[in-house]
């Protein structure tokens, strides 16, 4: 989120029911900041598209990985070597397969990153005081204000929840 | 130097091979192109010339075709022409190109430690020597005209002894014709006319020194087409295991002083003139063998040794006359050899004129006597105490080191001689190249400078001999045909009559003693260093030894029993001790000796540091007395430590796989075709033969391959096969692209082990191919094994993945520190490689690809025997047939017909287009237990 | 900052008391702060035994490269390689350390599908060991070229020669299939770092060591969003990289079954070669972890529990390799084939290389055998002694069957034995250095154990605690669960 | 709370990241342009001789065929640069006193060869054979370009392997009856193009060129 209120929470459950509360007051763009996954908030996401970027990956690097054998072997320089066909469907099979595999799994990994908005240094998170120990072990939650059910009376009902402390992110020009 | 600088264009440097293409990346290096000032009509670059010359063994003229690549002798042939040589030449015939370009060569004149000039010499030569005293010249024995005209000349001097020695002299067999027939006469053997063949000691196939006729023509009854051909039958009786014994069908172990009392045996039953008949050991053998030989008479044939004793050649002759072989498989005629048989004035004439003082100047003109003279002489210490001594050498040797003045002898590539051949053929040798060693003289500048003639040139002096020679035809026409053809017209000279005289051989026959000695110690010299000649010659040095397999040295070699009683075993090493003097030698246990016998190759043991020679094996001269090839008196002990022997082959048995096959004669017969199952074409599912026109196979008749290992030779020279020295070979990387297995077949008699040379079989199939990650080895449209050194990263998979292990490695960089003077014996159409590069046997595809320009070019088609691999070339049997095989017309195809072809390692499914044909052994069944 | 207790000298550790089961290990009173801290200390804090150890490790490395440099300028006839014994040491070290490779990916890669959570301690652990295993290896098919500066050529790359790779060889397999292998390793180890990297920015003492793991951690905030892709991406390169693992090794093992040499050519190297890998994998995760657990008191994350497990990874694994030593004589006598029963009944066990034979069979089949004995799987120090026997017995695998196989093959004439050179143990010992080296600075600037999954799982019991005590390494841990989430 | 970073630091970071891959993706491609650049393959350079030799005079004005100096191509492997011999066939009669010629005076008078610089460098591993090529219809304009437009000779061709195969697989569209070889500017017939030309003498001459390894390398 670009701006709005973030407030930090003590624990897991604390912050799982502030959660629940939020949405149910039907708040739709809620972040939160963990330092490890929280069963309850990745629920109610929507699924990841990464997978299926990975599966296409394979599928073209593998693709591309025996077409580069069949035309080195087969097209572009064929030689007799052994006495063995010029296509040896069999002997591409290896490098098919691992060539899939690393499509797939660099794609992956950036394509991580790219949803993540990573790499980035700075972040308006950062700036908020206290927020370091969000890797550690607070629990913060965010309602961005650009969110229709936005009111700014969401601080102290995050107050009321037991937040820790409520800050707000103003929008950069 | 324009003949140095000119190798760029001639891709001498192809060594940089990997440079090369590591600078893909970079530019090249500015190359130069440096014509010919004048280029000589006859010279085309890149296309190689073929000159005919001749070179001197032991005396006797070998004849020569010499590949010139731009005026640099790179490769030496037999010449067809010649009646020694039909084509065929030897290991140390080939192997002697090395001491033209030998950087260790003696490079100039000197006196004492100072360098001196030819007139210095001369001036010495040409005086009486000091103080009234005789001059004494030793040359070592000869048939050159040219010379022989100038010994006679410079004896006319009366000041002047002129002498002769070698320590592989004749002497034995010119005593026994002495003997037989009252005069010196030398047989001339016909084996392909010989049913039955007797060898006493006689060593006829080993490649070295021998004329190759003999091979050939042996051969060409062995080579049966099929069950119902014929071949002859050979035994030998022998004191240690020869090239001949282990190609022979019936073999007899005996001591060498024992090898009369067989021959006597043979002589009491084949012509019992009043012979008592005795006792012996071996009566069954010899009866069986004597009925043999009666049972074919004129066909037969009996042929002694050089190391046995003048009586055992006279009963050979006696033997031949009795079986009317005379005229039909033996002739007899004068030696060629100057002198031959007088021992008057030898090296022990030398001694006893040196110890009566009246010698003041000893000119030796080739050889290395000091090294070589009997032990109990020492002629070392007599030579230092003489005023003056010349020496003519082609090495700072130990007589270089004796003698005051040193000239450096002229290589025969790079001087004027003439020679004759064992039947008397003369050759005139012409040189090939400018003398790459300034002052370098021949003997007959020697003899010619003593008669104040020291401007005259090797060339003037061949020349003048042969105008005042009746030549029967205007001088140039007549030079120039001998030139071109490498003999002169006319043949050898004429067999003569004679009768053998019994008394002497009878009187011999009765008191031949049968009595074995505890030990007995038998000298030879290999087809290696042959007696030490070759000593410097790296590539003869690391060429394994046909039969032990050793390279770089030589050992003491006996049998199982008798390496039991000397309690050694092979790499102990052994004091050998003979009257007081004793060597150390590494022992070898060898199959196939006599109980009894250690068998040490001469030309061993040099100690100058610095040189090929230094300290590879053990000298045997140090041992030797007199002239005898062998003494009884032998006392061998184990002494300390051990010797790595580097041994190509470390295992001898064939682990009941089928590799060499053989069998017995009488047995083919019953089942001809026990080879056909291991050449068939297992089921496949692939497309096998190539597109190409022509497809290019090879088959070795295991039946004529003898071992001597001559095509070895000739492949190293003709693919700049790299020399990795002692050390290389004993950690298993000797780079040799053809090799001679031996394996142990105790079920055959005689020799009981077969011989096969293997290369590179050129699989169909290959394995070697698709395990190369980067296309290094391939297959070409015609058939070969395509090895593309510039493409090889030398991952060595390939090598593992091929059965027959004929992939070699570089390892190191040997080729491109060599000496600048070898990289001219290169040979420019073949890549020298690099380090870390993989090389195997190509067929000799230069060779092949060569003809296919100059056919096409022509605009004709290539004729069968028209493209001959370097081992086939030379191989004096025969045994290797290249050619065609899609061509059904061709002689390969001929004998991929024959139905004891076969692949080895058939079951590999590999699919060889090298094959073999199977050995057969043809021992006399009433032999049989 | 909380203070540090003071790092304990090395050796005490092993004998200090320690939770045996491993029951409830991670539910220590501690905040997670505190546990933060406590995983995150090793970076912050200064061990005085680390420069002598770094210096130690250094200097070999050092002489691995003056060694491998040497071997470049010279060529490898400086090793005791020769004709028939073309392959010898360079290969069985890549197939050693790659096969040493195989653990790490196998923890964290298919333990983590099977859902077994005891690998939560320890699969940062072998995973970097996995990486800095598979970079010994990379070095020796390089180097053991006769010309490595043409190793390019085994890459297809339009080169002005016209000339490509010859696919039909197990070597270009190999290529892709090596630097696959890195490569993913290498993605999935950073992924899981990313979260901790993250913490360590946010706990670092110093500004800049803060900036330097905020580098590194790339922006990670542990949003929502972050868990969310992050999650399901972790779970499918895990995924991808299970069948990788067993593919690597496959590929490997083919440099020598699609050859036809006795001993080579055989259709279960594949499964062999992968046991093997994963035998030997394991092995080193334990000569690694059993000092390291003790050097930093980790016995509670690390428990016995943790031991036993991997105990019976190497008691099963082992029992599948003594299979495949099974089974090659038995095929070779059932298969009839000459060269084959020459080389698996005489040559390996008669041969002039038997006792490397033997030694395979002692330390691969009957060594292991001790860890039926629950006292000797959660004795650190027995464990250790039978991982160091178990890595001898894979290397020994390796010389049997490159080398013995090699030396005699179809032809007696060329049969020849093979003595390896100096300069072919400098460069074995060399990148057991370099290894080391490289794992020093690991344990020193990477978190090494998984701080936010252990966090996670804690927080997953404490929510069970109530309901069900539960050991760690019960497969059906509610906790995984919530790793799926 | 100060952040670690600002913001701008972003931009700068990926930048970074960014330029940091494109780079090492970039070297291996700029290492296979590099080879290909006529700078490395010495293609159009020029090379200054001891000579001062120029075939555009010898060539065109004077209309000596290629032949008559290198006479060695049709029957060996090098064309091989003329003995010093050849030049002075014509020179010891005009230009005697030439100062450009005196290196070839200084080389016939002192029996020195001319040490020429080499325009068509080949791997010492690659066997060409220039009598192959001409008997088999190949001009020498093919490889060496309009050598009589050049004052000082430099290479046309990459000589690469590459260059070698595209002709040894397809010769026909440079092939040329053999009377034509040294024709600078021979065109085919009217009507016919180079193929069809080409195919005519491929026919007659049987020009099958090797596309097996050892048919250049051994």
């Amino acid at each position: 989120m670009r701006s709005g209120i973030v407030a930090e929470f003590p624990t897991v459950e604390s912050l799982e029911n502030a959660y629940e509360a939020l949405a149910r007051a039907g708040y739709t763009r809620l972040t939160t900041w963990t330092p490890f996954p929280v069963r309850k908030v990745l629920k109610r996401m929507p699924e990841s598209m990464v997978p299926w970027i990975m599966l296409a990956a394979a599928l073209i690097g593998g693709g591309a990985g025996y077409l580069i054998q069949w035309w080195c072997n087969a097209r572009s320089f064929p030689i007799n070597v052994g006495g063995r066909p010029l296509h040896s469907a069999p002997a591409f099979i290896p490098i098919t397969f691992e060539s899939a595999v690393l499509a797939s799994s660099l794609v992956g990994f950036f394509v991580l990153l790219g949803f993540c908005g990573m790499p980035r240094l700075h972040h308006p998170v950062f700036e908020i005081a206290g927020f370091e120990r969000a890797m550690i072990d607070r629990f913060w939650i965010g309602v961005d204000d650009t969110d229709p059910a936005y009111v700014d009376q969401v601080s102290e009902q995050l107050a009321e929840m037991g937040a820790l402390r409520c800050e707000r992110i103003a929008r950069r020009p | 130097m324009a003949d140095v600088s000119r190798r760029v264009v001639l891709r001498l440097f192809g060594a940089s091979a990997a440079v090369a293409g590591a600078e893909a990346c970079s530019r090249g290096p500015q190359e130069y192109i440096v014509p010919y000032v004048n280029q000589p009509p006859e010279v085309t670059p890149s296309v190689a010339t073929l000159y005919a010359t001749a070179m001197t063994v032991d005396g006797y003229g070998m004849g020569v075709l010499a590949t010139s690549h731009e005026g640099r002798p790179t490769k030496l042939e037999g010449n067809p022409e010649h009646p020694a040589s039909l084509g065929a030449l030897g290991t140390i015939e080939q192997g002697s190109l090395w001491g033209l370009y030998d950087p260790k060569r003696a490079q100039g004149i000197r006196h004492g430690e100072n360098p001196a000039t030819w007139n210095a010499i001369a001036d010495v030569l040409a005086r009486p020597a000091a103080g009234g005293k005789k001059t004494f010249v030793l040359l070592e024995p000869t048939s050159a005209p040219h010379l022989v005209d100038l010994v006679r000349r410079v004896r006319a001097r009366s000041d002047v002894f002129v002498g002769f020695h070698t320590p592989l002299d004749r002497r034995n067999a010119w005593e026994g014709a002495k003997l037989a027939f009252g005069r010196v006469l030398e047989p001339r053997w016909d084996f392909s006319r010989a049913d039955v063949v007797l060898s006493l000691d006689a060593d006829f196939l080993g490649a070295a020194g021998t004329p190759q006729a003999w091979a050939r023509a042996w051969a060409s009854r062995r080579r049966i087409a099929g069950p119902n051909g014929a071949m002859s039958r050979l035994y030998v009786v022998e004191p240690r295991m020869s090239i001949t014994g282990s190609s022979a069908d019936e073999r007899l172990a005996v001591q060498s002083r024992q090898v009369t009392s067989v021959a006597a045996d043979v002589v009491a039953q084949v012509a019992p003139r009043g012979a008592a008949r005795r006792e012996s050991p071996w009566a069954r053998w010899v009866g069986a063998l004597a009925r043999d030989l009666a049972a074919h008479p004129g066909a037969s044939l009996v042929v002694a040794g050089d190391g046995q004793p003048p009586v055992v050649h006279a009963m050979a002759h006696a033997l031949n006359e009795a079986l009317g072989n005379v005229g039909h498989t033996v002739t007899y005629a004068p030696s060629p050899i100057f002198e031959a048989g007088e021992g008057s004035h030898g090296i022990e004439a030398l001694a006893a004129a040196i110890d009566a003082g009246d010698i003041g100047l000893l000119v030796v003109a080739g050889g290395n006597p000091v090294y070589a003279a009997p032990a109990d002489m020492d002629l070392e210490k007599r030579i230092r105490s003489l005023p003056a001594s010349v020496y003519l050498g082609s090495h700072e040797n130990e007589t270089a080191r004796a003698c005051s003045y040193f000239v450096p002898e002229a290589h025969y590539l790079e001087s004027w001689g003439d020679v004759l051949a064992f039947d008397g053929t003369a050759s005139i040798a012409q040189p090939i190249i400018r003398p790459l060693v300034a002052d370098a003289r021949t003997p007959a500048q020697m003899l010619a400078a003593m008669l104040s003639r020291r401007e005259a040139t090797s060339h003037a002096l061949v020349e003048e001999h042969w105008q005042s020679a009746p030549t029967g035809q205007d001088f140039a026409t007549f030079w120039r045909e001998a030139l071109v053809h490498g003999i002169v017209p006319g043949g050898g000279t004429p067999a003569i009559d004679v009768r053998v005289s019994w008394g002497p051989v009878t009187r011999a026959v009765t008191a031949a003693s049968v009595s074995p000695a505890p030990f007995e110690i038998v000298y030879f010299a290999d087809g290696k260093v042959h007696g030490g000649r070759f000593a410097e010659n790296e590539w003869l040095q690391e060429l394994p030894d046909p039969v032990t397999r050793i390279s770089w040295d030589n050992a003491a070699l006996a049998n199982d029993t008798t390496a039991r009683s000397i309690a050694a075993n092979t790499g102990d090493v052994v004091r050998l001790e003979i009257g007081g003097r004793s060597v150390v030698a590494p022992l070898f246990v060898l199959d196939g000796m006599a109980d009894g016998v250690v068998a040490l190759a001469l030309g061993y043991g040099h100690e100058i540091p610095d040189r090929a020679s230094t300290g590879v094996g053990s000298n045997a001269y140090a041992l030797r007395r007199a002239k005898a090839l062998w003494a009884d008196d032998l006392q061998p002990s184990a002494a300390s430590g051990t010797w790595e022997l580097a041994r190509v082959q470390e295992h001898e048995s064939m682990e009941g796989r089928p590799i060499v096959l053989h069998k017995r004669l009488d047995a083919y017969r019953k089942d001809p075709g026990f080879a056909r199952e291991l050449n068939e074409t297992p089921v496949t599912l692939y497309e096998l033969q190539p597109p190409g026109e022509h497809q290019w196979g090879m088959t070795i008749d295991l039946n004529a391959c003898t071992g001597c290992s001559a095509c070895v030779v000739a492949c190293t020279v003709e693919n700049n096969v790299p020399v990795v020295g002692k050390t290389g070979v004993a950690l298993g990387r000797v780079m040799h692209w053809l090799r001679i297995d031996r394996y142990a077949a105790g079920e055959m008699r005689g020799g009981a082990t077969v011989v096969q040379p293997m290369l590179c079989q050129h699989c169909e199939k290959a394995p070697c191919e698709y395990v190369c990650p980067v296309n290094a080895t391939v297959h070409s449209a015609d058939g070969l094994n395509e090895m593309i050194y510039n493409r090889c990263v030398g991952t060595r998979f390939c090598s593992n993945n091929c059965p027959y292990k004929v992939r070699r490695f570089n390892y190191f960089q040997y080729n491109r520190d060599k000496p600048a003077s070898l990289r001219l014996a290169m040979n420019p159409d073949v890549t020298v490689r690099d380090r870390g590069v993989m090389e195997k046997c190509t067929y000799c595809v230069q060779r092949i690809r060569q003809t296919e320009i100059r056919t096409r070019r022509d605009q004709r088609p290539i004729r069968d025997g028209e493209i001959q691999t370097a081992c086939q070339q030379t191989c004096p049997t025969g045994a290797i047939v290249f050619g065609d095989i899609a061509d059904k017309t061709t002689r390969v195809s001929a004998q991929m017909a024959n139905p004891r072809v076969y692949q080895v390692l058939q079951d590999l499914g590999t699919l060889p287009r090298t094959r073999y044909l199977a050995r057969i052994v043809n021992p006399n069944p009433e032999l049989d237990t | 900052m909380t203070a540090h207790a003071e790092i304990p000298a090395v050796a005490l550790p092993l004998l200090r008391e320690e939770p045996t089961g491993g029951e409830e290990v991670l539910l220590t009173d501690e905040s997670d702060l505190e546990l933060t801290d406590r995983l995150l200390g090793p970076l912050w804090r200064q061990w005085p035994w680390f420069k002598y150890a770094l210096a130690i490790t250094g200097l070999g490395t050092l002489v691995l490269l003056l060694a491998l440099t040497y071997t470049v300028l010279t060529g490898i006839g400086l090793w005791g390689n020769n004709i028939p014994v073309a392959w010898a040491f360079a290969i069985i070290n890549f197939v050693w350390w790659i096969g040493i490779g195989h653990a790490g990916t196998f923890i964290s890669a298919i333990l983590y599908l099977f859902e077994v959570e005891w690998r939560t301690s320890i699969n940062r652990f072998a995973e970097a060991m996995t990486l800095f295993a598979v970079i010994q290896a990379g070095l020796f098919p390089i180097f053991h070229m006769g010309r490595p500066w043409f190793a390019y050529w085994l890459i297809p790359y339009p080169s002005e020669m016209n000339v490509w790779p010859q696919f039909r060889s197990a070597l270009p397999w190999d290529v892709v299939a090596v630097t696959t292998y890195f490569t993913v390793s290498l993605l999935f180890w950073y992924a899981g770092l990313l979260p901790d990297l993250a913490a360590a920015r946010d706990r670092a003492p110093t500004l800049w060591r803060r900036r330097i793991y905020g580098i590194f951690a790339l922006g990670w905030r542990g949003e929502s969003w972050h868990w969310k892709h992050y999650r399901i991406t972790y779970l499918v390169l895990a995924g991808i990289a299970t069948p990788l693992v067993l593919s690597v090794h496959t590929n490997v093992s083919f440099d020598f079954a699609i050859s036809q040499l006795p001993g080579w050519h055989s259709t279960i190297f594949p499964p062999y070669f992968v046991a093997g890998a994963i035998y030997s994998g394991f092995a080193m995760v334990l000569q690694l972890m059993i000092p390291a657990r003790a050097v930093f008191g980790l016995q509670k994350i690390i428990t016995r529990n943790h031991l036993d497990n991997m105990a019976k990874m190497l008691l099963v694994t082992g029992w599948v390799v003594t299979y495949a030593y099974i089974v090659e004589p038995f095929m070779a006598w059932w298969g009839g084939d000459t060269y084959e029963m020459y080389d698996m009944l005489v040559d390996r066990p008669l041969g002039p290389y038997a006792f490397v034979y033997w030694s395979v069979i002692f330390c691969n089949c009957i060594a292991v055998q001790s860890l039926w004995m629950k006292s000797w799987r959660t004795s650190p120090v027995r464990l250790w002694v039978v991982a160091c026997l178990v890595q001898l017995g894979m290397w020994s695998e390796r010389f049997m069957l490159i080398v013995t196989s090699l030396h005699r093959d179809f032809l007696p004439s060329s049969w020849r034995m093979y003595v390896p050179s100096w300069v072919d143990w400098t460069i074995l010992g060399g990148t057991c250095s370099f290894f080391l080296f490289l794992f020093l600075l690991f344990l020193r600037f990477v978190p090494f154990i998984p701080i936010s999954e252990i966090k996670e799982m804690r927080h997953a019991k404490s929510e069970e605690h109530a309901r069900a005590r539960f050991t760690v390494g019960r497969v059906e841990a509610p906790a995984a669960e919530v790793s799926r989430a | 709370m100060e952040p670690l970073f600002p913001p701008w630091s972003d931009t700068v970071f990926r930048v970074c990241l960014v330029l940091a891959a494109t780079g090492v993706l970039a070297m291996p491609v700029a290492a296979m342009l590099w080879v290909r650049t006529p700078y490395v393959t010495k293609q159009n350079d020029p090379v200054d001789q001891p000579v001062a030799f120029d075939h555009r005079h010898h060539v065109r004005d004077d209309g000596i065929d290629c032949l008559y100096c290198h006479y060695e191509a049709e029957r060996s492997a090098f064309a091989a640069v003329p003995p010093t011999s050849v030049c002075m066939n014509c020179h010891s009669q005009v230009w005697q006193t030439s100062q450009r010629l005196a290196p070839v005076r200084a080389s016939w008078f002192d029996d020195e060869p001319v040490h020429w610089q080499r325009v068509h460098q080949l791997p010492q591993f690659v066997y060409f054979d220039h009598s192959a090529h001409l008997s088999h219809g190949v001009g020498c304009v093919e490889c060496h370009g309009r050598i009589d437009l050049m004052g000082q000779v430099h290479a046309v061709a990459p000589l690469t392997m590459s260059w070698c195969l595209a002709c040894h697989r397809d010769p026909t569209p440079r092939l040329r009856p053999t009377n034509e070889i040294t024709n600078m500017e021979w065109a085919p017939p009217p009507g016919t193009t180079r193929r069809e030309a080409g195919e005519a003498v491929a026919r007659q001459l049987h020009v099958d060129p090797p596309v097996s390894c050892t048919g250049c390398h051994r």
